[in-house]
């Protein structure tokens, strides 16, 4: 079976609570030179039957439309290899 | 790997069993040699081993808790008694409450988010199980030192796991504790408590009878969670330098239990079920045992049909598996079919696994070949029993001798201000909301008071305005020092708190959390406590439903303090009566009642003042608590007060800090003569209350306490905007919040 | 004869019973609509009460925005019925973009629960005309995914078109942009909150306030002077 | 700078409620064929300065201690190109 990774985050114009959270521990932490951190969410999918363009054009719009929220995430689909 | 199956066992006497790596003594694995005439089959010794755990199988601690029984005091209100998942109260009206409390100690310590979160999971199917509908939860919780750095990692995850699976399920949180103490820095204590409410034909048993009766597994499925969390966890010394040996966590899933709630509930409706248990601690092996055990009969299972999570589970993972949300029902034949289909309508997995044969035996079968074949009584309900030696600490003395009253006082006024100053910001009595408030405490719109009041209490019927309260108190520091009375002191505040609401106080539950039983000290405190609470609930007319015990919270040789928590469940008629904390009219009368002595062994002020703790504990005296509880519940119920607050830890400045700050008032206190202002604020003496009285009432009000004879002494009046103690300090109120309220942030956010 | 309210519940929805009994206590008659059933029972107006649906995993209201209920609550609503979405329920309005914007978690990363104070921006919707504009009241907030976002545009437009239905006092309790707290479609037949009005009806339970009745005698009025 | 990405996932034995969540959704959406569905979290950090060996294994040790519980989960870093 193939695994597709979907990778959704937060759209750069918003603010991301959770990374600033992480990024404002990391010093205190002993971890310094992070100048940034947003936190998104990863999902893996195990595809049956072959990863072709046609399933990647549906898991396309599985994410569109469900996995992420376009009015605040960005979403990227790829094929784990 | 070839099946293990009885028929192999009794074939290869001498294969070498690995009952030691599973928590067995090696009487034990004799025993059970004994029971069945042969060796065990690897899914017959994975059985035994989890239910004759300390946990499930109370070995330690049985011969103690016997007590809760001999000693009952006749009540007519206990329905269901201890034994059952949880017991059962008769609250009128043809309505019947459940509750009990619980730890989930070690797992929190490990993983404190899923600890918590599961283990308000496992108290909330408990109740469940009972025939009820989980109305809410409390949690008593203790961490190690406030400014501990790894108080930082435990207590966010804790609260958060709590208000995560809690508030998803929508079981409002109605109260709890928050402690802080070095003695609980490797060993946080997380009790959770549920409280359920059904009418009294719902009450429903852990039992399977009726030969040809359908065992139906539902819920989550199952996987590899926990497997040997019960022995390893809760039998041996946890031991964190290890991380390789952690067993596997369970993770809660609260959505999944919020439709399992919903799905038992309708299934109740329809008066689907026989009997039914919840999966909780040993997982299929407990059900399947208690089940077989309780009823009459036996019970065949095919394991094999258990829906898996994880494919390549063996048939004593699947026995051992720990995975959450997960119940087991016994169903008529007839009744199966609309059974499915109301799983069916809440996406809820079920699966009939087996039925109740007319026979004596627990029979399971793995893809037909059979793996278990015992009396189920011997695995659930006849485990084995340990009279463990206990011995009085040779350091109880000495802790004794070193008299807390002899520390040095406040020398002026200025002194005692900032002491009182002090006391009321230390973590221990500075406001919680910061953790309350990560709790849901409205959902199902029946909550009449919450934190921070004395007890928590729901409305539980709308047209008559029938209630329940609840209250959980302990004191470790209290016990330490001397824990017979420490578990009485436990039961009286609670009683107390859930008088000073004005509900009446009708049963108990506790939640017993020692060090290792295996130490003749601790069993000593073990044994001085529970006798100790049997000794007071036969007094106070309180009888013990039900309970759970956690023992080896210990780091190596130290125990924690023993800590038993009671949580008291009261009834009131009608919750518009309820007695609030907050002084909320100028002008209002302040009464304290009660005596008050020079008590001040492990009192808030020498921790915090001192960091000491000895001497005694304040001195009990049941009766007195009684007296009081009856005068406070008469108070509500006429209307003679319009607010009261129990007296405990910290005493009287910080009830007045307490009630002040939650009603935005202020208070002038004036000294009566005769007792030493340091000893009025600070004493902890048992048996007592603040209330405030309108002026009308305060003839009606002071009669009654002269006709009953409970001392009651003006000692002030709600007034302006600071706690002004006449002749000695003022402190105004914005300052009093400041130094109430910024503590727990400041030391965990 | 008086308007009958469905109260809809998805798995996980938590406030449902509650709900049906604001609505009761308003003098309207409750009905319980099921997440599988398209069919809305002929109600008058539909509530999509608080809770964690489906668990609020994936996002808070992204998977029950697609049970069958929610295609008739669509298009009835886009046809002027009045739907109220309370906490969970707005996230699922959002959702399905019969309001813009989004729901994100709390700027503070917890839940919180407390008595919040509100001001009443909108007394002109279906669901407020029981309030005076500017009217200040007190409900229990609840959530942990409450912070109201939007881009710039969408935000001016809402204030523009006062579509803005409440706002947070006291102190932003979650970070939402604007101190918004709940937002009306155009129309002012769909609204949605995150703070909780129907724990806010009865005297001694709850807050011990009324301040959240409005709601339900709001739409009562509007239903039944129709 | 550069970016660097840390996956964090559940591990395969542990229950993952939000994974099967969405994947319990997929098939009333109309998207079959999905046989399973994992959710973790993704991390993007802005890293100041070279990403050398040594600050991989900063990172690495900054995922382990503190943005993966590896009491339940695992974790993967590497360089986003
Ligand atoms: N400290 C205690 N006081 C009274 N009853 C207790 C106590 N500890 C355990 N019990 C009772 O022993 C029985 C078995 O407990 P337990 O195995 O924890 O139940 P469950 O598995 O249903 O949680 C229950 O009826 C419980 O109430
Ligand atoms: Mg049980």
């Amino acid at each position: 079976m193939a695994r597709v990774v979907v990778d959704v985050m937060l759209k750069p114009e918003i603010l991301d609570p959770q990374g600033q959270a992480v990024q404002r521990a990391l010093p205190r932490l002993g971890f310094e030179g992070i100048a940034d951190v947003r936190q998104g969410k990863r999902f893996e999918l195990e595809v049956e039957g072959p990863v072709d363009d046609a399933a990647l054009a549906r898991i396309h719009e599985m994410a569109e439309t469900f996995l992420a929220n376009t009015v605040i995430e960005n979403f990227t689909v790829r094929v784990d290899s | 790997m070839t099946l293990d199956t009885v028929k192999h066992a009794g074939e290869t006497p001498d294969t070498e069993q690995p009952w030691a790596e599973l928590g067995l003594k090696q009487d034990e694995y004799e025993r059970i040699r004994s029971i069945l005439g042969r060796r065990p089959t690897g899914a017959e010794l994975a059985m035994y081993s989890v239910m004759w755990s300390e946990h499930c199988s109370y070995k330690s601690s049985k011969v103690h808790l016997r007590q809760f029984g001999e000693k009952a005091p006749e009540n007519d209100a206990l329905l269901v008694g201890i034994g059952e998942n949880a017991g059962v109260v008769d609250v009128g009206q043809g309505y019947a409450v459940t509750f009990k409390v619980e730890s989930h100690n070690h797992p929190s310590y490990i993983e404190p988010y899923q600890g918590a979160a599961t283990g308000v999971g496992g108290i909330v199917r408990d109740i469940l199980a009972m025939g009820a509908r989980p109305v809410a939860v409390m949690d008593p919780l203790r961490f190690g030192a406030a400014d501990h750095p790894d108080t930082k990692r435990v207590l966010p995850g804790v609260v958060a796991g709590i208000g995560g699976y809690g508030n998803c399920l929508g079981l409002p949180n109605i109260g709890g504790e928050v402690v802080f103490d070095a003695c609980y820095q490797g060993n946080p204590l997380v009790n959770a408590l549920c409280v359920g409410v059904m009418k009294h034909e719902d009450i429903h048993l852990a039992k399977a009878s009726g030969a040809g009766n359908k065992v139906i597994l539902y819920g989550a499925r199952t996987g590899g969670d926990g497997i040997g969390g019960v022995s390893v966890l809760a039998s041996e010394t946890f031991d964190d330098s290890k991380p390789t040996k952690r067993p596997a966590v369970q993770v809660g899933d609260p959505f999944q239990e919020k439709l399992l709630i919903e799905c038992t509930l309708e299934i109740f409706r329809e008066d689907l079920v026989d009997g039914i248990q919840d999966l909780g601690g040993a997982g299929l092996s407990c059900a399947t045992s208690e089940l077989a055990s309780a009823g009459s009969g036996g019970m065949r299972v095919e394991l094999d049909r258990v829906h898996l999570r994880d494919a390549t589970l063996s048939p004593e993972e699947i026995l051992m598996s720990e995975s959450q949300e997960r119940m087991c029902a016994i169903v008529e034949p007839g009744k199966v079919d609309r059974f499915l289909e109301i799983c069916e309508k809440w996406d809820v997995i079920a699966t009939v696994i087996g039925e109740v044969t007319d026979g004596e035996r627990l029979e399971i079968f793995w893809h037909g070949e059979q793996i278990v074949d015992v009396p189920p009584r011997t695995v659930a309900h006849e485990g084995p029993v340990y009279e463990r030696p206990y011995a009085r600490p040779d350091w109880q003395d000495a802790l004794q001798a070193d008299d807390a009253n002899k520390l040095a006082r406040p020398a002026t006024a200025e002194e005692l201000r900032e002491q009182v100053l002090k006391v009321i910001s230390s973590p221990n009595q500075a406001s919680k909301s910061w953790i309350t408030d990560q709790y849901d405490r409205f959902v199902q719109g029946n909550t009449v008071l919450a934190q921070p009041e004395d007890s928590g209490m729901v409305r539980i019927d709308e047209d008559t305005n029938l209630g329940v309260a609840v209250a959980t108190d302990g004191n470790g520091r209290y016990a330490k020092l001397d824990p017979y009375a420490g578990a009485q002191l436990a039961l009286a505040e609670s009683y107390r708190n859930v008088a000073a609401s004005g509900a009446r106080p009708l049963a108990i539950s506790n939640c017993l959390n020692f060090g290792s039983p295996e130490d003749p000290a601790v069993m000593w405190q073990f044994a001085e406590a529970t006798r100790g609470l049997a000794d007071g609930c036969l007094t106070l007319g309180t009888p013990v439903t039900g309970g759970n015990v956690s023992l080896y919270n210990q780091t190596g040789e130290t125990a924690i303090h023993p800590t038993p928590v009671v949580a008291v469940l009261g009834v009131i008629d009608d919750v518009n009566r309820r007695t609030p904390i907050a002084f909320s009219d100028e002008g209002h009368l302040l009464y304290l009642l009660g005596d008050t002595k020079e008590e001040l062994g492990g009192s808030a002020w020498s921790q915090v003042v001192h960091d000491h703790l000895g001497g005694l504990p304040p001195a009990v005296d049941l009766d007195r608590e009684k007296l009081l509880g009856e005068i406070l519940i008469s108070a509500s119920r006429d209307g003679m007060v319009d607010a009261a607050h129990d007296l405990s830890d910290g005493g009287l400045i910080q009830a007045l800090a307490e009630s002040c700050l939650r009603g935005g008032k202020g208070a002038r206190v004036v000294v009566p003569d005769g007792i030493d202002p340091f000893v009025l604020l600070f004493s902890e003496s048992a048996g007592r209350a603040v209330v405030a009285v309108p002026r009308s009432e305060e003839l009606r009000f002071t009669d009654m306490c002269g006709a009953r004879g409970l001392p009651a002494a003006r000692i002030g009046v709600v007034d302006g905007e600071a706690i002004d103690i006449q002749g000695q300090f003022s402190i105004p109120l914005a300052e009093l919040r400041e130094a109430h309220e910024a503590t727990i942030p400041a030391l965990i956010a | 004869m008086t308007a009958r309210v469905g109260v809809v519940t998805f798995p996980g929805t938590l406030d449902d019973r509650d709900t049906q009994r604001a609505v009761r206590i308003a003098g309207l008659e409750p009905v319980p609509l099921w997440h599988r059933d398209k069919d809305l029972k002929q109600v008058d107006a539909v509530v999509l009460p608080g809770g964690f649906s489906y668990g609020d995993y994936l996002r808070a209201g992204a998977i029950s925005r697609f049970s069958p209920v929610m295609e008739t609550v669509i298009e009835q609503a886009r046809g002027g019925m009045p739907v109220l979405g309370i906490c969970n329920g707005f996230q699922v309005l959002t959702e399905t973009h019969l309001l813009p914007g989004a729901m994100l978690r709390n700027n503070h990363l917890h839940f919180i629960c407390r008595d919040q104070k509100l001001r009443v921006e909108n007394a002109d919707t279906a669901w407020t005309s029981d309030y005076e504009a500017g009217q200040e009241i007190s409900v229990p907030l609840k959530n942990i995914d409450g912070r109201y976002v939007a881009d710039e545009r969408t935000l001016d437009e809402l204030e523009a078109e006062g579509r803005v239905a409440f706002r947070y006092l006291d102190g932003n309790p979650n970070g939402s942009l604007r101190d918004i707290a709940g937002i009306t479609n155009a129309a002012g037949n769909v609204v949605g909150l995150m703070p909780h009005p129907e724990h806010a009806v009865e005297p001694g339970v709850g807050t011990g306030r009324t301040d959240g009745l409005g709601f339900f005698t709001s739409i009562l009025k509007k239903l039944v002077n129709a």
